[in-house]
């Protein structure tokens, strides 16, 4: 246990690294934030100064090894736009993306458990059909596109919530739903086949043996099983729950860290892209392992090592 | 007597966990001679290293230690070349009709594959078509066959086909883990007679793996009796199935159930206590004293070194050998 | 593989009608500039935002309505397939490739290579892809290459996974022994034995991905990372469409329902292929 | 927040809430440069000028001013006006918010005062700037945040960062608070010089997708939606209780050629092209109308703006005939960039060049990288043609033709010696007569010699409800002081 | 004695896409309290899915059960509820398979597994039920049951998951145990005390079993009486000893003959049945067995034998008449 945790720790900051490394360079490559800070009809010493000021000037090595430093003493460095430390601004997002993933979440589990349960034991029949032909129409359609129609039917005709902003748990109904629609279906999916899969397994035949019906079997044998894959994907949906809202932050002017991300690339802020992307790359790693973690909780015969 | 074809000294075989998970010794200095045109039976329970040993053997995992002799050349320190080589003269049969058969091959390629690997044709000439239908023939399946894929075929028909892949190269020797033993009790006879009626023709040379005594009794002209990855007891069979000396042995003919109702209600039989222990987490001393009948405090201090044991060519690793079953039916 | 899947459609009334809608979208693809009846790049700014033709004040010759420059919406859906099926499947082909390649190796091999993959992989999946399509987009320009090429590189690490996890399953099967006993090298073993055998799982995500690659178009187009604006796209159009969706509708509509049913359909087509793949998971 | 519900009802009668694009990025008005920070900081802070909703420049925290020298411009400062502190805004603070502003440590980025090398108090109510050279658009120029005063001991104490945290100015409204990327509160001050704000509070709400701001104000969450595209304009419809407002701006676009190089070097192709473009149908079509043709780059409340010189006649005939004199009648093809926010328009040039025969391929690019490579010092980083606009916000020519003219400008691809030496002229003189026939001069041979295509100045757009009484004025910015609710 | 079970003419059938498969064709048995039935016959002859319906546990559909009874405890089963079918299962009527990994959860306690089936025909409260799962477990000779029952099945070796199904099998004290080839993946010293075991405690309870296995040394060993399984259908029904002396069904001879004997001296050739068996998906008309059958006649391959008593007790399903030897 101690010595998977140190490996995976190990593992953690390596990707941590690659993915600072990768960043830092990869940033660099879209352009300057000093040309986004000026006005187009600023001169050139103008341009020159204010780079100047900001240590832009340096040469590459000498600021990818000042960045690696800072990150040892956890400084995610000063964002140009913001004149704030990174980090700060970061957090200061945090609570509403958290707000927002998690409901999300609670949307995803609420909708694809039963979903996924009630066609895979109906398998082959109508509602299974249906099920998961909404399912997949809810795969197969854009974020935005989901949103707005959200917006359109719940905020502007029928006015049952608001179309945007937040402040109130009604304001997170409609972003949630559609952040949590492509989770959703995607783990309904999922969840419907391995459930398929292990009610075709022969504990189950015990359980049904024993005089279980088989709604009990599945529930008290079935389930736990059919999870495993699943909070695999359900560890990496909280991971892109909590960082690719991109989009349905973007219409629901839902102020989280994935209109953060949009800011800093349209600034080209680098030391906020950086940041973020760090931040993102964490909270990913961090969340498989306690996925990693989760299994050994959930099944008894994986041993940690 | 001729010169063994395959010689065992001392081999060993460790699995190693990661990260810490204890070790496994699953093969366990074992030597042997396997001499040209016998069968060489190999009996044991699931778990005691069968498998692992013609593993090593093949040299498809690495021994631990050990030296493996084959036609007077020294395996396992050998090159990919050289290995390559031996190859064309060892060959393998593996216990599972339907996972040893690639399932998206033809017949005919998993026939000829061999043969292209070691460059005796190309794939897809009709020379390679020609030989394959010999060899299918040879099995008794039909050289149409060649076009079929592997789940058309019932068990016992992949199984020729994967006696025909192993004889394909014309090996001296084939090494069989256990052949037979997922086929249905009416097929397993078919393909114990094939293999008998192949040896006979060819002058092969066989490693029979199997935890079923009552094939080995129509099978191998020498039986060794493996336990806890270690070779317990070694006899021609008619004298091992007579007159075994260890009492493991003693206990596997006890157990197995004998087709006649008669002979079973007057069968006095040997129920061994408890489990077997943990591969894991070996006894000490004679790996079997914990289930067996007749152990002593001694046989905790030391492993029984093989020694003759009786008849000559009979060795057995035991302190008490045991002369008479009565002693053991309690 | 054939016959089953022949057998399958038989009794699966809905992949039926998925292929068939898939043959339509390939077709119209591929003979777009015969079918369409316009050009997908003419304007006609007098003739903007014509409704489709049952609508009040629509145009003849534009059955489908026109967008906000003018342009025949029909023929630009139709052109939008090509694009469409061109990204989903080119670049699903690339991660496909590329991910298989990676997964084959580490999970046959193990060892080095295998944590060298799959670390790398950790690293893909936790770097945020829009910032790998804008960096790549905004210093190479936005061309319909550049997009493939990062739907693709974002793509890979599915495969890779699943194809290891299959690979590590197959190793230590029966036939892949008795590859290694014949003398069978990596490379052969790798080609002959595993390639095949993860061919079925491979179209099955092949299929699913070829979806969610259309979608991830569409989901570019509408943060402007899309492709040049003289290549019409159901994503670029539905992206367009979006702030016209109260008043002209259609725009959105027609392109968002052709990626909603292609989609749809090929995702019905996988769900078949995987259960053809999978005999197990079907006789139940 | 409020929602739909009815509670919204009584709080409309005190408080407007306007949609903004995208949130400002520092309340701290010298360290930004963004149309979203000014948005809401005019409101919170003065500038020494001002131009009224007529665009006239008035004055501000400055009664008047006048030119000492050719390099000294002198302000004289309104009295008794006070920060929301308390603090007086007085010639010192004046002066320190200059001094503060060129400060190179403070990485401002306002550029307007480049040329101002000092503030100098004369007495407590009268500072004096001095420039390098003569910059006779000192006092438009200072009607921008360049012009904005802060609270100099305000900062000293609280520091940088608390005062970009609760910035302290003496406008309009008071800072209330800030949720970052959601909204910003302000609420009136009563003590403003100018009189108390009809409005009560002032709450602006942070919303990128212009369809989800016009629900937003559908469903009456918001008054007053800006930023609005001509598209996203229409969107409304005819809805009742609501109306979109146009207001003349000064944002002028235009397309840049390059005339080093390839076709573009006759003048008679670029010529033809402007003949070949249909501005008015431009206009009508693409901008729903809502735009003002401009013969030349200067808008029409420009100081400097000739309203004699005729913009370019529709003309496909003599565009094809120009093409024809220089050789070039089979016409070429050839890129056209623009940012992905104008790409309907760009794509409808390109479609009208192609009735001449003109290929332009349109490339689209995020508007960062576009911009990117406008300010890059590679001329050709977009092509022989891009589709660009400039904000000439001091509302004198000079910042239209400032970065695109003379030929060592950055932005500029044209290399006349004449234009350089008009442009010399009025930018060195602070004689308004002079200055006003280099740019007479200056617009005829932008005509003549067509180094761009002419397109329009746009107008700005904004989406109200019926209760809403607002006008912005030319530059843009959301000044609310004059905002009142029905 | 009565029989505590009997089946009569049962058919089930199964109707896949692929076509319809008939596993359980016909067949009829019955056994009495405290003795056992052994079903043998090949893979795939249908042995699992007679064993299966008894307690109508095949997934329906693609299951049908088109025709026959079950008769036990004076009800025909087929005729129950689902939910008094429940309260059969694992209380009157239990079971015990083949595979003791797979058939057990991985993810639940052995005696959690054991307490379940107790808790819900007997109404036990959670602890009682506990203490009576470390009872059962102490019955099939686990050591230190009180530790074990809360261990998981992966801790448990293959004997001892088998020994734990046979606990969970017997815990409410059936009338009636099925044993699908209880000890087929075990090792031969396991399979003999998990036999040896079974009846011991058949004496003691005094439950009837069926004993489905395909080897034919266990069924020497422990059954009373026989039935052969060929090809979804009866082939033969009689006491232990008259099948294996005088078998009436040439499959049932020739089975007998292929088989390998460990008790006997080796080296002559064995001799096998040729040919494999049937597919039940087009099986072949007539008597499914006389492709391979030596003794087969012309009209073996039109007519269907019908199971027919051939010696007092003895039926079997052949055109043959008398003894076969
Ligand atoms: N790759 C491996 N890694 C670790 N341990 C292994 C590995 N393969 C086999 N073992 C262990 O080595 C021991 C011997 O296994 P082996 O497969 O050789 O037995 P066997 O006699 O062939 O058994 P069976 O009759 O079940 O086939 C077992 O304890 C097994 O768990
Ligand atoms: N659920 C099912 N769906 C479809 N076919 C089935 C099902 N269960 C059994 N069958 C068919 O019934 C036939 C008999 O199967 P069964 O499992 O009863 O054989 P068996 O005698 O138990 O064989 P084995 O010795 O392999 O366990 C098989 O050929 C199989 O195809
Ligand atoms: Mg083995
Ligand atoms: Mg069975």
């Amino acid at each position: 246990m101690t010595g998977f945790i140190a490996r995976r720790v190990g593992h953690t900051v390596l990707v941590l690294f690659c993915v600072a490394t990768v960043s830092f360079f990869i940033v660099r490559l879209a352009g300057d934030p000093v040309q986004q800070m000026l006005p187009p009809e600023a001169t050139a010493e103008q341009e020159a100064t204010l780079r100047a000021s900001l240590g832009f000037d340096r040469p590459l090595l000498d600021q990818y090894v000042s960045y690696m430093t800072g990150l040892l003493r956890l400084d995610f460095g000063q964002s140009v736009f913001f004149h704030r430390p990174a980090f700060e601004v970061i957090a200061e997002r945090l609570p509403m993306t958290v707000d927002l993933a998690v409901a999300a979440m609670v949307f995803t589990l609420a909708v694809a458990i039963p979903a996924g349960i009630v066609s895979a034991v109906r398998r082959g029949t109508a509602t299974d059909t249906s099920v998961m032909a909404s399912v997949l129409v809810g795969q197969s359609t854009p974020a935005f596109w989901v949103g707005i129609l959200l917006i359109l039917v719940f905020a502007v005709n029928l006015r049952w919530l608001p179309a945007s902003g937040t402040g109130s748990p009604a304001h997170l109904v409609l972003p949630a739903i559609t952040l949590g629609l492509y989770s959703a279906a995607m783990i309904a999916r999922l969840l419907r086949s391995s459930l398929i899969d292990v009610l075709g397994e022969d504990y189950i035949r015990t359980a049904r043996a024993k005089g279980l019906s088989g709604f009990k079997a599945v529930t008290s044998h079935g389930l736990r099983n059919a999870s495993l894959p699943v909070v695999t994907v359900v560890g990496l949906e909280v991971g892109s729950l909590l960082g690719g809202a991109i989009l349905t932050e973007q219409v629901f002017s839902w102020p989280g860290i994935g209109r953060l991300t949009v800011e800093a690339i349209t600034y080209r802020d680098y030391p906020l892209m950086q940041a973020t992307v760090l931040f993102l790359a964490a909270v990913f790693v961090v969340v498989n392992l306690i996925v990693d973690l989760s299994y050994a909780v959930l099944d008894p015969r994986v041993r940690l090592t | 007597m001729s010169e063994p074809l395959l010689s065992l000294r001392g081999v060993r075989k460790e699995y190693t966990g990661h990260f810490g998970r204890s070790k496994v010794v699953a093969v366990d200095d074992v030597s042997l001679d396997i001499r040209p045109g016998e069968t060489l039976g190999l009996v044991g329970e699931s778990g005691c290293g069968k498998t692992t040993l013609t593993r090593v053997i093949l040299r498809l995992v690495e021994a631990s230690a050990g030296e493996i002799w084959f036609d007077g050349r020294e395996l396992l320190g050998m090159g990919r070349r050289e290995l390559l080589s031996v190859r064309e003269n060892m060959q393998v049969v593996l216990q599972d009709p339907y996972a040893s058969l690639n399932p998206r091959m033809r017949v005919g390629e998993i026939v000829a594959e061999p043969l292209v690997t070691h460059g005796r044709v190309r794939r897809g000439r009709a020379e390679a078509r020609s030989r394959v239908a010999e060899l299918l023939e040879s099995v008794g399946l039909e050289p149409g066959s060649q076009d079929r894929y592997p789940h058309e075929f019932s068990g016992g028909q992949r199984q020729r086909v994967g006696i025909a892949r192993a004889l394909a190269l014309e090996p001296k020797l084939v090494i069989c883990d256990e052949p037979v033993s997922a086929l249905d009790v009416s097929i397993q006879a078919q393909i114990i007679n094939l293999m008998k009626r192949l040896q006979a023709e060819r002058g092969l040379t066989y490693l029979f793996v199997s935890h079923d005594l009552s094939i080995m009794r129509q099978i191998a002209d020498r039986v060794a009796v493996m336990n806890f990855g270690r070779i317990v007891e070694l006899a021609g069979t008619e004298e091992l199935f007579t007159a075994p000396r260890h009492p493991y042995t003693h206990s596997l003919l006890s157990a197995a159930p004998v087709a006649d109702p008669v002979v079973e209600r007057t069968r006095r039989r040997i129920v061994l206590r408890g489990d077997p222990p943990s591969p894991a987490d070996p006894p000490s001393g004679c790996s079997f004293r914990t289930r067996c009948p007749v152990a002593r405090d001694e046989c905790a201090q030391a492993r029984p070194p093989l020694e003759e044991a009786g008849s000559p060519g009979h060795v057995a690793a035991c302190f008490f050998p045991v002369r008479d079953a009565a002693e053991l039916v309690s | 593989m054939g016959t089953a899947i022949l057998r399958a459609l038989r009794r699966n009334h809905a992949a039926k009608v998925a292929i068939g809608i898939i043959a339509l979208v390939v077709v119209v693809g591929l003979f777009a500039p015969l079918l369409a009846p316009h050009d997908p790049n003419l304007q006609n700014l007098s003739l903007k935002l014509r409704p489709p033709f049952w609508l009040d004040g629509s145009e003849p010759g534009y059955p489908l309505g026109t967008d906000k420059l003018g342009r025949d919406v029909l023929s630009r859906v139709m052109y939008g397939t090509r694009v469409s099926l061109l990204v989903g499947l080119a670049a699903t082909l690339l991660s496909g490739v590329v991910g298989s390649a990676v997964g084959v190796v580490s999970g046959y091999y193990r060892g080095w290579r295998e944590q060298v993959f799959m670390r790398l992989a950790d690293v893909q999946l936790a770097f945020p892809s829009i910032l790998l399509a804008l960096a790549i987009i905004a210093v190479l320009g936005p061309s319909l290459f550049f997009l493939i090429l990062v739907l693709g590189l974002t793509g890979w690490v599915s495969y890779a996974r699943v194809v290891r996890a299959e690979v590590l399953s197959l190793r230590t099967r029966e036939f892949v022994t008795a590859a290694r006993a014949i003398g069978d090298t990596g490379p052969q073993i790798m080609r002959r034995h595993l390639l095949p055998n993860i061919v079925a799982p491979l179209a099955t995500i092949g299929t699913l991905q070829v979806a969610s690659m259309i979608v991830a178009e569409a989901s570019l187009s509408y943060l402007g990372l899309g492709v040049p604006p003289s290549i019409p796209t159901w994503g670029s159009m539905l992206a367009d469409g979006q702030l016209y969706l109260r008043g002209a509708w259609w725009i959105a509509v027609f392109s968002g329902a052709a990626i909603m049913m292609t989609t749809l359909a090929i995702n019905v087509t996988g769900d078949m292929l995987r259960d053809v793949a999978d005999p197990k998971a079907y006789n139940r | 927040a409020s929602t739909s519900s009815p509670a919204s009802g009584e709080k409309a009668a005190a408080a407007l809430r306007v949609s903004l694009a995208s949130d400002a990025t520092t309340l701290d008005p010298q360290k930004q440069g963004d149309l979203s920070s000014m948005n809401v900081l005019i409101n919170v802070f003065d500038t020494i000028t001002v131009r009224d909703t007529d665009d006239k420049l008035v004055g501000g925290l400055a009664e008047r001013w006048e030119s000492v020298d050719p390099r000294t411009w002198r302000f004289h400062l309104r009295q008794g006006v006070t920060f929301h502190n308390g603090e007086p805004c007085d010639a010192a603070a004046v002066a320190y918010s200059i001094e503060r502003l060129i400060d190179p440590a403070t990485r401002s980025p306002i550029v307007e005062l480049r040329l101002v090398t000092k503030a100098k108090v004369v007495d407590d109510r009268t500072v004096d700037l001095i420039t390098k050279e003569p910059d006779p658009i000192l006092p438009a120029k200072l009607s921008l945040f360049g012009g904005v005063v802060v609270p100099p001991k305000y900062i000293k104490e609280k520091g940088e960062q608390a005062f970009a945290e609760h910035p302290v100015g003496t406008g309009p409204f008071t800072f209330e608070s800030w949720q970052r990327d959601s909204q910003i509160t302000l609420k009136a001050n009563p003590g403003y010089w100018n009189g108390k704000p009809a409005v009560e509070q002032l709450t602006f709400r942070v919303m990128p997708d212009p369809s989800s701001s016009l629900a937003a104000l559908q469903s009456g969450e918001v008054d007053v939606v800006t930023g609005l595209t001509p598209d996203a304009a229409d969107q409304l419809g005819d809805a009742p209780g609501f109306k979109v407002v146009t207001a003349p701006g000064v944002r002028t676009f235009f397309v840049s050629l390059d005339t080093t190089e390839g076709p573009l070097k006759d003048k008679r192709v670029r010529q033809a092209l402007n003949h070949a473009l249909d501005v008015p149908t431009l206009i009508k079509s693409v901008l729903n109308g809502a735009a003002e043709r401009t013969p030349t780059l200067i808008p029409r409340q420009a100081f400097g703006f000739d309203p004699a010189i005729q913009p370019f006649a529709h003309d496909l005939a003599k565009a094809k005939s120009l093409l024809a004199e220089a050789g070039q009648s089979g016409g070429f093809s050839l890129k056209m960039s623009a940012s992905t926010a104008d790409k309907d328009i760009a794509q409808a040039i390109s479609g009208q060049l192609a009735a001449v025969g003109v290929k332009a391929e349109v490339s689209l690019l995020d508007p960062a990288t576009f911009k990117g490579r406008l300010v890059s010092d590679n001329k050709k980083a977009l092509g022989a043609m891009y589709y660009v606009g400039n904000s000439g916000w001091t509302m004198d020519a000079s910042s239209n033709l400032q970065s695109f003219v003379r030929h060592d400008r950055r932005q500029s691809r044209w290399d006349n010696s004449r234009a350089d030496e008009l442009i010399d002229k009025e930018e060195q003189s602070v004689d308004p007569e002079t200055r006003r026939k280099a740019f007479t001069e200056l617009q005829n041979l932008l005509i003549d010699e067509a180094p761009f295509l002419y397109l329009y100045q746009v107008s700005i757009l904004y989406a109200v409800s019926d209760k809403v009484r607002w006008k912005t004025n030319a530059n843009g910015t959301l000044a609310m002081a004059s905002a009142k609710l029905a | 004695m009565s029989a505590v079970l009997e089946i009569n003419d049962l058919h089930a059938e199964f109707r896949l896409d692929a076509g319809t498969v008939k596993p359980v064709n016909g067949v009829s048995l019955s056994v009495e309290e405290g003795q056992t039935l052994a079903v043998v016959g090949e893979s795939g002859s249908g042995k699992t899915a007679t064993a299966l319906s008894i307690l109508r546990l095949h997934p329906t559909p693609p299951c049908v059960y088109t025709g026959g009874e079950i008769v036990a405890g004076g009800r025909d089963l087929l005729k129950l509820s689902e939910r008094e079918m429940r309260g059969i299962r694992g209380n009157e009527i239990a079971m015990v398979f083949q595979d003791p990994m797979t058939s057990l959860n991985p993810l639940k306690t052995i005696g959690a597994q054991i307490a379940e089936s107790l808790r819900l025909h007997q109404g036990l409260s959670r602890s009682e039920a506990r203490s009576k799962a470390v009872d059962a477990l102490r019955e099939v000779g686990i050591p230190t049951p009180e530790r074990r029952a809360g261990e998981y099945p992966h801790q448990f070796s293959g004997g001892m998951r088998q020994r734990a199904m046979i606990a969970m099998a017997l815990a409410c004290r059936p009338k009636i145990l099925i044993a699908d080839e209880p000890t087929t993946a075990l090792d031969v010293t396991v399979q003999a005390q998990i036999m040896e075991l079974l009846a011991g405690l058949q004496e003691r309870f005094g439950m009837a079993i069926v004993l489905i296995t395909h080897d034919l040394g266990v069924v020497a060993r422990s059954a009373d009486q026989v039935l052969v399984m060929y090809g979804g259908r009866p082939v033969e029904l009689a006491p232990v000893d008259d099948v294996f002396a005088d078998p009436r069904m040439p499959y049932t001879r020739a089975l007998l003959r292929s088989m390998p004997r460990g008790d006997v001296p080796g080296g002559a050739p064995l001799d096998p049945i040729p040919g494999a068996p049937p597919s039940l998906f087009a099986p072949p008309r007539g008597c499914a067995f006389h492709p391979r059958c030596a003794l087969a006649r012309p009209e073996c391959a039109e007519l269907v034998p019908e199971l027919t008593e051939k010696a007092p007790g003895h039926k079997a399903a052949c055109v043959l008449e008398g003894s076969l030897r």
